[in-house]
């Protein structure tokens, strides 16, 4: 597809062009590491998916499971983006997105098995990772919920005078949801520092974007805020770190937030139950996986100078961290039963709900008041 | 036939019956459904009979709302019920009021389909059961089928209906296998329970998937204690067959009331005041309340498992309220 | 402010340029006198309005009552663009378009006062009027409410096959609610013949549109779903009636749905509650009042060839209607106590919820059951 | 001080105090409120501390759930409470969901306020009360203040309170007068019923509005029939006393609940299923409610007389109650 600019904005033109391709730059040892350990995020990610659904189809992870691979440049392009003071909000798609901000591969795994040392200790499962420790505030399943919220943080970084942005992840298929309209709307008008993070993947479900969006292109719709908005191939890990890279600093400078649609593709089905070819034909994904992103950043690897043994090391530790991250899942006990209402509400709500027992329907007392409700 | 496969014909039927018939939500069409119950119809019908839609559920519930107020009878799919709080204004503040709000001049007979219910480790916010809430709406009406032949037979009297009607399927038992009447005129009317299995010691009342637990519950308490346990499957949450419900109370002076949904303010908070004013005199013991408990749903199978209302729970509440163990 | 067209729309760029003013071409007989009905629709609302607020203050009249006095030059001109077979959709500032669309004053007048042959018998009030013999389906009082509504039928139009379009008003605030988002998306993915009207009438409460929107000229945001949308000078009934007209046909004719945006400005309160004046300024409600729509196509009339007298007959007459409306409304009986719940639910019913009434709520039985329940 | 000048001190009060503490809402500055409780704040706290919104209710209730997951403490108005049904997935599916389902690991201590209520013609759209529906959630407190004390109280504990809480206010008694205290720390403990009129024939338990009318109600009652009602004001849905109510009917063996809203599947049904499960054995008469008749309000104002629980109806249950006429 066309990568084309939206008309709309001061930004895009007072921003500095894209960076020109690193390779006619000479490339510094230390560029050559960093793009040695995106290579290896990004294998890590794939490695990551593969293991879950190899788990999924074992029995070992339930619930929905929504799988990332060949979408990977986006992810580690857009969070290497990132500074450490920056928020990062997700939909349910998001196990590349808390591998690549840091978040052991153990602690999501763990998650994945429902286990006490999983991130969210086993409550959230797939689709609710997060790391508030690294700025990670979730991991949501309902379609475009997370925009309110997202915009919410970017608000309260402001109000907290912290010059940090939010990158907000989305699919496609989110932007046809209200709450898109109203967060953008919001964003623009209290000039946020967000940036609105569109993955592209062409479907949503079995519906492709033309069949789900009046203006398929979406990053044109944030002109309907005055807001910035641009799109990437998102399969081109430079040209989503450069966008991202731009656009966050620009969110956390001047607080101007903006949208960066990123164009890729899901190789899985939507979940792990979903084959993914009532809709798309075989030939459509294989074609796609010609232009593996993983490849194409193994490629300009090459061309930077990389040893191959460099790029295999890399693909061994990745595949020896999630053969780890099972090993630790399996171990870490489950959760304790007499805990099940922890975390329900604040600890030292106890007293509040003491008086709430009598009548209560049957088993709650135990299973909810003794455990742990308030506590 | 499966509750599914019942759905499906209820659907095709109504499609075939009535040219006002038409189905509209997220992957109906070439997805054939999220849950498959729309499998076929797109090819069968067409894309104007068969309308996938974009995520938009406040747009399409309340498109369905309008094209209701043509004459037009929408039949509205929403993946899961946990969707249904985005179109919750249009739902409450709009295809409920259409009628009264407009002095009678105006209908609105739309049907939102829905699958309700938890398992399957879906977490908080796709694992719960709001019914409740629009069968305390006046101007709604709000079914429950839990076993095929119902399926077929409320989602048609559904369709049939000149009000705006909530069916509330259930995930687990779309694949439940049951009789299920062909003709094609066959209807389970609104507003009427059905007494699912007579018994004389205890009456379990009822919805959905709850239906399907208390009857498991009513066979093995048969055998292990010989305790012989009535069960009234509501069917209807608004209308409510309270009279139902009260003869089996008069009958049998024991009430638990089972759902999945949270119990507090839920359903079953209804019913037991329904029946204590009812059956004031006849009740032996409290009526009782078993439900999901009050948290949001954890995902970790062990706690989801202890948090719902299985058969032991259940059970374990009969006997409670017989005064045995 | 500028009278600016979207860019983003081939539907502009095909459709005739907008009407000369009709001063430069010769006038016939039926020109002026279709001018001068709408004189008279115009002067009817106004006074309606008026006497509306004064019924309001003398406690006959109950509930939010929302006035147009000032919007007279777009609700006559959107309206009268409407064919018999059109449906019309409205919020709750709904007086003006009730009346332009033929929906006598007394079963207006007998609604605000809460009476049996009011235009909803006493159901709906101010807020909800609406006459379905006229394809007017409310009135509605929720900030974008209407619009999903009005969508669906638009949709309903088309699946009865009839050459007909929507015309959906809303407010200026309305277009920050997602429901706006989610209405055009739909009505441009599936061609649906609309035209959302906004009545931009500078405030929404005290809320300025600049303090609202982050894109303040609201038909830009038509552009977000490849939908036409222009603007237009709302207290111009000509300017109103060529851009309407030529939208209606094209969504009748061509299933081409857009925006259109009238400016113009609210002289009363939001509401007869509120004085309006915490917001804006004294000078600013006279400045606007300085070009009264209706004194503008009194000009027209006059330039057109009109006799005085004949306006004057026009202003007597819609004070009589008026006039008439209140006494009307006076004789109407109020609804029976005995029918309160009649019209909840379609005729046929009783039988559904005969069996609901054991257990009910105190004085259930006899105020709803008894009174007409689904009979 | 009215009930309105109590939230506004309230208000106020935690702004100086907490930092973090900012309102945000339609009108809530410029327009100093639809309902003028938050005049003269922006004067005196500023812009970013007292917000002005469009209309977009799920666009900032969801941001006031961003920002009190970092910390903050976002007070959001809400026009009145018919609206936050737009914002019903962000209240339901997000803020409620936060801290149970991220494990404990983030908090979300938002307040919502808005006034509830009928009366005053405001027909079907804008007359609602469902504050039970927010009550039956778990991850969610709900409050219910009924004068101006407890106004004052509770809104001062919601702010201070680590979890999303509901405040529900009402409309009518925005005028009503009251002794205030007036130390900023004096809040209202949340989860505490009050004993509002002490007596021992019977006990009216309601919240909000209806708490008003039922006062009325036990003075009329007193004075004609020499029946002395105990009045026990909730003021607090989730967590629910039920203690304080239990120990009252323990007392009169007597309940009749008053609430505004619809009384099928509303918050009367889950005090009568509570009452006859803690007081089987003390109930000398059903459990009574007394609500809202069960229709979308019309606009014509004697129909809306009918149609709420004003004093005759109220009056009439208890007597109905007592087995007086
Ligand atoms: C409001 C809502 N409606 C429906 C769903 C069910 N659902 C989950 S994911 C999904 C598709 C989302 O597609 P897209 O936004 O493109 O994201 P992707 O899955 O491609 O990453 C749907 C319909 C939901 N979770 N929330
Ligand atoms: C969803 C919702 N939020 C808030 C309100 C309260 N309210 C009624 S009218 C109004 C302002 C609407 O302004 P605008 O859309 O410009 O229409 P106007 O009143 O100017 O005609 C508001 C906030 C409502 N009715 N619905
Ligand atoms: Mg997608
Ligand atoms: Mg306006």
């Amino acid at each position: 597809m066309p990568r084309t600019l939206s008309r709309s904005k001061p930004a895009a033109a007072k921003s500095k062009p894209a960076a020109k391709p690193a390779a006619v730059e000479p490339v510094s040892a230390e560029a050559l590491a960093t793009r040695l350990a995106q290579f290896e995020q990004m294998c890590l990610i794939r490695d990551f998916e593969e293991e879950a659904e190899r788990q999924y189809k074992a029995a070992r992870i339930g619930g929905y499971c929504h799988l990332s691979s060949g979408q990977e440049a986006i992810t580690v392009g857009a969070v290497d983006s990132m500074r450490e003071q920056d928020v990062l909000v997700t939909g349910y798609r998001c196990h590349g997105f808390a591998l690549a901000r840091g978040v052991p591969p153990q602690a999501v795994m763990a998650e994945l098995f429902g286990r006490r040392d999983g991130c969210a200790h086993g409550r959230g499962g797939s689709m609710h990772l997060l790391d508030a420790s690294r700025g990670f505030f979730g991991g949501w399943g309902i379609v475009a919920g997370q925009l309110p919220v997202a915009t919410g943080l970017a608000l309260g970084l402001v109000r907290r005078r912290r010059t940090a942005a939010v990158l907000c992840e989305l699919g496609d298929g989110a932007v046809n949801m209200g709450a898109w309209h109203e967060s953008l709307n919001l964003a623009s008008l209290w000039q946020l520092p967000i940036v609105y993070l569109v993955v592209n993947n062409e479907y949503g479900m079995g519906t492709s974007v033309s069949r789900a969006s009046a203006e398929p292109e979406a990053f044109r719709r944030a002109a309907a805020f005055r807001m910035h908005g641009e799109r990437v191939d998102g399969d081109d890990l430079d040209a989503v770190l450069e966008a991202a890279g731009r656009l966050l600093s620009i969110a956390r400078s001047e607080r101007r937030p903006a949208v960066l649609e990123a164009l890729t593709y899901r190789y899985r089905g939507h979940s792990v139950a979903d084959a993914g070819l009532a809709y798309r034909t075989r030939e459509e994904i294989a074609t796609r996986r010609a232009h593996d992103p993983i490849d194409r950043v193994a490629a300009r690897l090459a061309e930077m100078g990389a040893e191959e043994a460099e790029l295999t090391q890399a693909r061994e530790r990745s595949a020896q961290a999630v053969a780890e991250a099972v090993s630790f899942a399996e171990q870490s006990p489950e959760p304790e039963l007499a805990a099940l209402a922890e975390g329900v509400y604040a600890k030292g709500s106890v007293a509040q709900f003491e008086r709430m027992r009598p009548g209560s329907p049957f088993g709650e007392r135990e299973l909810v008041f003794d455990a742990g409700l308030g506590r | 036939m499966t509750y599914r496969e019942a759905l499906r014909l209820a659907l095709r039927e109504e499609l075939t019956r009535d040219e006002r018939v038409f189905l509209m939500g997220e992957e109906v069409g070439v997805f054939e459904g999220a849950y498959k119950v729309s499998a076929g119809l797109l090819a069968e019908f067409g894309p104007d009979r068969v309308r996938d839609t974009p995520i938009s559920e406040e747009g399409f519930v309340g498109a369905g709302v309008g094209a209701a107020m043509l004459g037009e009878r929408p039949v509205v799919e929403i993946m899961t019920l946990n969707f249904l709080l985005i179109a919750m204004d249009q739902v409450i503040n709009h295809a409920a009021k259409v009628r009264a709000m407009f002095g009678g001049e105006v209908g609105c007979p739309i049907v939102i389909r829905t699958p309700n219910g938890a398992g399957n480790q879906l977490t908080a916010q796709h694992s719960q059961s709001f019914e409740g809430w629009f069968a305390g709406t006046p101007g709604l009406k709000v079914l429950a089928p839990a076993n095929p032949a119902d399926a077929k037979g409320l989602l048609k009297a559904a369709i049939r209906d000149d009000d705006p009607v909530l069916v509330v399927e259930n995930l687990p038992i779309y694949k439940e296998k049951g009789e299920v009447p062909l003709d094609p005129d066959y209807l389970t009317p609104i507003g009427r329970a059905a007494v699912a299995r007579p018994g004389r010691d205890v009456t379990l009342v009822s919805h959905s998937f709850a239906t399907v637990r208390a009857l498991e519950v009513a066979q093995r308490l048969s055998q292990s204690h010989g305790v012989e346990a009535e069960v009234v499957d509501l069917r209807s949450l608004r209308p409510l067959d309270v009279e139902t419900v009260a003869q089996s109370v008069v009958k049998t002076n024991r009430a638990v009331c089972v759902e999945e949904g949270w119990p507090s303010y839920g359903v079953s908070a209804e019913l037991a005041a329904r029946i204590q004013s009812a059956c004031f005199d006849d009740l032996d013991a409290p009526v009782e309340r078993v439900g999901m408990a009050e948290v949001p749903l954890p995902y970790s199978k062990k706690l989801e498992l202890a948090a719902m209302p299985g058969q032991e729970r259940i059970e374990a509440a009969v006997l409670h309220t017989l005064g045995i163990a």
